[in-house]
């Protein structure tokens, strides 16, 4: 083909220097998240039951007896026994701060799972939250807590394999000859709401307030008494998860273009959009199992995330798996002092409300401010 | 008079799909020195429907497309158009047929060798509202990268290759969602280009276009005709611009080639009365045929008098009122 | 202190068996305690070692209890270790306490973040978690597959771990007294009457009953047991299902009990501070008023007798459950053992009382 | 204007022989309706704890000296004292059929409130439950309940303000120069889960477990316990609710063909949409002030009298009018039978978790039946 | 050249006020004898725009509506044409000026007696699938209806003639969701008639047709305007139709009344060079002006050969290339 000469040195400068800018938005934002992290780390630690100054618990932290202690690490990441140490860096380290990585996994695994969602779904207003996937675990934790009491100890795995079921239900439903955004989000709606029902409905069958404080916990959302194990289950995972859909995030660009452009631009569609969702599945999965049903993070994160680099899912994925954590880590902070400062009173409001009450009016400002938001 | 045109368009048919008794017809063909490099494309015996519904759209019709050569599809709403040109791509699966491109089954490629021979511009497109005009062209080359590829130096100059033959070089670095429907399109047309492919099937590019826009498109259609011996499907509503064009056309009606030849064969005043169920005076121009819609027909038209249809229309009681204004 | 050694296997130290936690070993007597339900602090308090109570748990008995022995009953001693929904492993290290009498299945399963290994942790580091859930069978069946004590056997166990078992057996005595005198004045059984016990959460204007069982398992029912009650929701095993007015109209028992009735005039209050007396008024009001109000409650046989009485509280260690003991005596026999007035409960002529109130003082000061 | 003579006589018995085959398919409708009414009325006065045989409760229900007793209607609708009858007769007419009356209207309620949102969104989706009313009365309850202990004898009020307050939050939301049925809808999902976030939050300054099960109670919707009490309650505003719905059906008409056709055949399009809004915010405050969140009723009971007399609403009212208690009683002895066939006990679902089992599924099987149902 | 352009313009504007002067004018009036009960529909110092932009669309133009004439509206894509028409049917708020019918104010009628003068046909029209054609044509009446009022026997007879007009007798008791798009439009204009006003405005009723359908719908506006007198302004993007239907035309550019008069004065080469941007060929014809694009014009068009423009375009060397084909 002949084409014509261009003059491609111009052209090319011209992309790097905007590529450039580009990048600099998205270093400054994860930059940025990560002194969101540092300090909210830092906030958390401090506080807690047991008495001790900021400068103790800093110490703790950066106390060098644990930090440059092979077995110390092998206790916390692989699960051998805990090496003696001070009580401080005992509560420090055993309590506080697995807190604070378990909030950075579950913010980075909720992040990145709905941006996988909005793209495999075109839809804004996608996330493991509006596809059914918390309705989900949520329902398979509470019969398993009610139902078979006995397998209590598998709560996360079945949890996650119950947030997989009701996503491959909503799938189903929305399937005819191929889904469409509003269909999914339709049948999410509806089987979140039947699934619900169901909930509710196991309520009444649970003989007592221990079962039913139980499953509210788990169904909002809570890092309070999270600790190493928690960091050991979601690990691996979010790993896994954050490495496929840092690679296959330019599927998910093509993705946004259209069932009928991907398809003619040679991308087997529906292969690609499945192995998609057991992606993000399996990031809210890992998240489900750790901290319960914490909503809004993965609605909101993406779209905070777009507005600072665009749409472009190479930089969107970087940037949730920063952004992420921090929206979650300051949640957290929120979640633990919020009512001291509101109300005096020390009580800890659990996370998942705190992100639900920031992310819905955050939404509805987002809503109010675009026009095309409804318009999916 | 039925009968006879039936038979017209039948023999329409074997003319085209025995290429070289075509090209000797009379049709005029300007690139003929350059027709070695354009794709062969031929659809045999094509049975295309949607899963939802029983009756396929299109039931047993074949199509052979002349290399290097722009066919323009016309039909009413609903005649199965953008039926024909979604199973000419495999984006519809055949339920019975083969198409073949350059001498392949196209079943036979990849998904993505596929999307190196063949472009598709479908009639709706979406793209998020961010993306910059280079992105969106860029993602043109997905067919011809890897998993794990990043953009090569042929890329590059392929994406600006498109963009500067679809004139949106000036446009290259704003966001797709500030741009007008037009422009919009043009872009679209560059993400094709970009695909490099030999053959390109374009489902009414000139839709809810103003005749502004609508002229760049089919400029740029020209373009590449006579510049890059690129094989072009193109749907179009309006016939005029069908007629000026295309150097090939095929008329649908309900989901069967009704006729297929140039536009001066196709474009009669039987034909609009058949297909499009208008009466119509067609004269011939410098720039092809020429249509005046006159007036519609009616179903009772058919029944009562079938006889008079094309040959008497300019009697008719009612088309002398008008030109009586 | 003293240490009868009964169960020292160490020079140094003791070990105390109790389920599920197992065999639990002390180096040193526990200076400072906490518990989870109030009959395990009525034990404490019943031992004399109530200065070291950290936490009173849920639930603490009526104060009026104590005041009628004498006894001092710190109830500020109020670290919460629920809290936000979860048991805040940090409140275990800053509280400190050298024994927890919290079952630790009950932690496990309130708590799903707590494990075997966190359990552990908090018994090494801090102090032993060596509770038995033994107020009722029907709070986590699932786990039960360690036994539920009584009343008795669980203080046995709280007194090996203060070392004061002379304490325990003295009031053991008091206590095997006068069930002794009580059971052998029991009219005989077809001349009890059926009574119904309703738990305190039931909403008689919403039409909303909660109907127990008085003979389920658990200390909690333990005097209605020890007095040959008969139960007229005999199929309600201890509580957890809904009634309405027509179950009721359908059994109609001669008496209806309000389980918990006795701490306070209404329902189940946490903690019944100014409970220095029962009052009378405000149970009228809430239950027997209610029910003369409504067309079918009216009907009832207990209704038309005015025979609602105030039950027993649920959370009874040996002091609780020794006056209780009389307490129920007397509103099911009254013409055995004497009319309980509700106007000056728990003021009980001293001619119709069933225990020497300044025998188990005595014991509890420590004069054996 | 001269129009040519058409054959006026013709074209008239034409379109009247198709109006009454029309009426026919209501009639038959109303009809079926009123016998499962009668027939799940008399199952349900033969079911309850008290012993009576199936003779006897239907003798007490046919008991002329009650149903012919003034005083005894006096005691049932104005609340004076009941007069003396005998027992089965007051198990029966004070228990057992209050349930059955308030079912009925409840019914009705629902089912005229989810028609009339659905043609004031013009959403085949809309329903009190979609667009948030009843999560901001869930979240009034609870905030009584935990908050405002005292004003506890006010619930059914304040739960309806609550729900008018959430609507009217949606409705403000989703407008942007007039209101688009799509916002709508997001809007009321985002503000349900808002709330709903909120409701977990109460839940945990909750400390007993009466106000949570209390609470429970309120927004899954039973009938368990009502008399006579909320009959008296519900019975006005749902009269009136029934005449402005029955009045209002050519507006509803009209609104169906979009808000630009209904402004050129002269509506004040904005304000018929705000009084429609205000009758089935009626409707439902009424139903719920008594029964607490029944779910799916007002969603589906619309879509089936649709089904059977089409969509025009002077037959639709009327239809939902019918076909809206016979649901409800028809699902409340599933709620008072349905563990008693299915696992031998004689506990009693929620009617409002039986209405989501039924409801949901029907709904799917709907959206897997129409195309058009995903595109609103 | 440009500037004598925009005088012509101003001159045709003037023309259209004084009412008396353009019917002299040459214009052709077919119904003169009728006129007299025909509506008089003016516009003047119009603004208009929507609340969500703070510019507004219409920025103070007038616009005279020729009584019981057909006036066509035409402009590219967002020159505000549908805007206009929302304006002066009053759906959209005017931020300043005043609409006339018959010498009344139209913000002095309450919304239903305005209803009852003048109907609009919006761009897109919904409704739900399962009515019958006849409800629906029936809603026309809901102007003429009060809150309890059932259909009168008028309101069955303005039913039963809005049917005939609009040739929908056959589908009358069809579901309206079982009908063609061509059908379905047919009956939405149905039930404008039903409404029996003096005035129509129509916006685009041919987009998304064929041109059987399209043509169908023109018919029924001219049945309109000979047999009842109705005054008609009607939006249409297809120039040649508009000018062969319309008594009268007014073209749009950016918000502005570009043009304004008849057909054959509207219709230039000029005209569509400036307002269309494109370099079109007008010819004369009986039935008005025919108008054959032959290529766009670009922004740099404008300003490095903009004397050019209107003149040779017949020369330019990109259309000398075609007319060589
Ligand atoms: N997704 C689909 N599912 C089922 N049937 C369809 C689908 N798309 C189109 N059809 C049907 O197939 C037939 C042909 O439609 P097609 O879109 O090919 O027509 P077209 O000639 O492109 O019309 P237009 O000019 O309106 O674009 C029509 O009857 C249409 O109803
Ligand atoms: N609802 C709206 N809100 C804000 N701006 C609008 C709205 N509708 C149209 N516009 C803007 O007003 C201008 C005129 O639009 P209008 O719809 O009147 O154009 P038109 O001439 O009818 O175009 P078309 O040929 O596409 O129908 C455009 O710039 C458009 O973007
Ligand atoms: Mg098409
Ligand atoms: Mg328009």
């Amino acid at each position: 083909m002949a084409g014509e000469p261009v003059t491609e040195t111009t052209t090319t400068t011209r992309r790097e220097r905007w590529l450039d800018w580009f990048d600099g938005s998205l270093i400054t934002l994860c930059l940025g998240s990560i002194a969101v992290i540092v300090a909210g780390g830092l906030i958390q630690v401090s506080f807690g039951a047991f008495s001790m100054s900021i400068v103790q618990a800093w110490q703790a932290v950066f106390n060098p007896e644990v930090i440059f202690n092979v077995r110390a690490w092998e206790a916390f990441l692989l699960g051998a026994d805990v090496p003696e140490m001070n009580t401080q860096s005992l509560i420090v380290w055993n309590i506080r701060l697995p807190r604070v990585f378990v909030g950075i996994l579950v913010g980075m695994n909720l992040a990145v799972s709905g941006a996988i969602f909005q793209a495999v779904t075109r839809n804004e207003l996608a996330s493991p939250f509006i596809l059914g996937v918390s309705s989900g675990a949520g329902l398979m934790i509470l019969l398993t807590l009610v139902v078979f009491g006995g397998l209590a100890a598998f709560l996360p795995l079945i949890a996650s394999v119950g947030g997989a079921l009701a996503f491959l239900i909503v799938y189903a439903i929305a399937w005819k000859n191929g889904t469409s955004p509003v269909r999914l989000v339709l049948a999410g709606v509806i089987v979140g709401t039947v699934f619900g029902s169901l909930q509710t409905a196991l309520f009444f069958f649970a003989d007592d307030i221990g079962v039913v404080q139980s499953a509210i916990a788990w169904t909002t959302g809570s890092l309070t008494g999270t600790d190493w194990d928690q960091v050991r289950m979601a690990l691996p995972w979010t790993a896994v998860a954050m490495l496929l859909a840092l690679i296959s995030s330019r599927q998910m660009n093509v993705l946004l273009l259209g069932e009928n452009t991907a398809k003619s631009l040679g991308m087997s569609v529906e292969k690609v959009r499945f192995a998609l969702s057991g992606v993000a599945v399996l990031a809210a999965a890992a998240s489900i199992a750790v901290a319960g049903i914490v909503g809004f993070v993965g609605l909101i994160v993406p779209h905070m995330v777009r507005n600072i680099v665009g749409s472009n899912y190479k930089k969107l994925v970087i940037g949730c798996i920063f952004a992420g954590p921090a929206l979650m880590v300051a949640a957290d902070v929120g979640a633990r002092l919020g009512m001291a400062v509101i109300a005096g009173s020390d009580t800890q409001i659990p996370v998942g409300i705190v992100t639900g009450l920031i992310g819905g009016p955050y939404f509805l400002y987002l809503m109010r401010r675009q026009d095309k938001m409804g318009e999916i | 008079m039925r009968d006879e045109q039936t038979l017209e368009t039948d023999s329409g048919l074997e003319t085209v799909l025995e290429r070289e008794s075509t090209l000797t017809n009379g049709q005029h063909d300007p690139d003929a020195e350059s027709n070695c490099s354009a794709s062969e494309f031929a659809g045999q015996d094509l049975v295309i429907g949607y899963p939802s519904s029983d009756e396929p759209v299109i039931n047993r019709e074949s199509i052979h497309v002349m290399p290097g050569e722009v066919t323009a599809l016309v039909g009413p709403n609903g005649s199965g158009k953008s039926t024909l040109l979604k199973g000419l791509a495999d984006q519809l699966a055949l339920e019975d047929g083969t198409i073949m491109l350059d001498g392949k089954d196209i079943h036979s490629l990849k998904t993505k060798e596929l999307a190196r021979e063949l472009g598709l511009l479908s009639q709706e497109n979406v793209s998020p509202n961010s993306i910059s005009v280079e992105e969106l062209v860029g993602h043109g080359r997905y067919p011809h990268r890897g998993f794990f590829d990043s953009l090569t130096d042929e890329d590059r100059r392929a994406i600006d290759r498109a963009i500067s033959l679809a004139g949106v070089d000036h446009l290259r670095e704003r966001e797709v969602g500030s741009l007008s429907g037009g422009q919009k399109q043009l872009v679209w047309i560059a993400m094709v280009l970009a695909q490099e492919t030999n053959v390109l099937l374009l489902d009414e590019p000139t839709t809810f276009l103003d005749l502004h826009h609508q002229l760049e498109v089919m400029e740029i259609v020209e373009t590449l005709r006579d510049q890059s011996d690129i094989t072009v499907v193109v749907v179009l509503h309006d016939i005029d611009q069908a007629a000026r064009y295309a150097d090939h056309m095929v008329a649908l009606k309900d989901g069967s080639i009704y006729a297929n030849g140039s536009p001066e064969e196709v474009v009669t005043e039987g034909l609009l009365a058949d297909v499009f169920e208008i009466d119509a005076d067609v004269q011939p121009t410098e720039r092809g045929p020429q249509i005046t819609p006159i007036r519609p027909r009616h179903d009772d038209d058919d029944d009562q008098d079938s006889t008079e249809t094309g040959t008497d229309t300019e009697s008719s009681p009612d088309n002398a009122t008008k030109t009586d204004r | 202190t003293d240490d009868s050694g009964q169960s020292a296997s160490d020079t140094t130290g003791y070990e105390v068996t109790i389920e599920p936690a197992g065999t639990v070993r002390f180096d040193d007597v526990p200076q400072t305690w906490v518990a989870e339900g109030g009959a395990w602090v009525d034990m404490g308090v019943a031992l004399g070692v109530e200065n070291g109570l950290l936490s009173t748990g849920s639930y603490p008995a009526p104060q009026f209890f104590y005041d009628e022995l004498g006894v001092s009953f710190n109830r500020d001693a109020s670290v919460e270790f629920w809290r936000d929904g979860g048991y805040d492993k940090e409140i275990f290290y800053e509280t400190d306490a050298n024994v927890h009498f919290l079952d630790p299945n009950a932690i496990k399963y309130w708590d799903d973040n707590w494990d075997d290994d966190d359990i552990n942790e908090i018994s090494q580091a801090v102090g032993p978690i060596c509770g038995n859930n033994c107020r009722r069978r029907r709070d986590f069946r699932n786990e039960l597959d360690y036994p539920l004590y009584s009343l008795y056997e669980a203080f046995e166990k709280v007194a090996q771990v203060f070392q004061k078992e002379d304490r325990y057996e003295a009031l053991a005595d008091v206590h095997d007294e006068v069930l002794d005198k009580v059971q052998s004045r029991l009219p005989p059984v077809d001349e009890r009457p059926r009574i119904g016990l309703i738990n305190g959460g039931s909403r008689p204007l919403e039409n909303l009953f909660y109907p127990m069982d008085l003979l389920a398992d658990g200390y909690e029912l333990k005097t209605y047991r020890d007095l040959g009650a008969v139960s007229a929701f005999e199929d309600t095993d201890g509580g957890g299902s809904e009634a309405d007015y027509e179950y009721m109209l359908e059994v109609d028992p001669d008496v209806l009990m309000i389980h918990w009735g006795i701490g306070n005039g209404s329902t189940v209050d946490k903690a019944p501070e100014n409970g220095r007396r029962f009052d009378h008024e405000l149970f009228n009001e809430t239950w027997l008023e209610v029910m003369q109000d409504h067309p079918l409650g009216r009907q009832l046989a207990a209704v038309q007798d005015e025979n609602i009485l105030p039950g027993a509280w649920g959370e009874q260690g040996p002091i609780v459950n020794l006056f209780q003991t009389e307490l129920t005596a007397r509103q099911l026999y009254p013409e055995e053992f004497g009319e309980f007035d509700p106007e000056r409960y728990p003021n009980v002529p001293e001619e119709e009382q069933l225990f020497d109130r300044q025998r188990v003082a005595d014991i509890i000061n420590g004069d054996i």
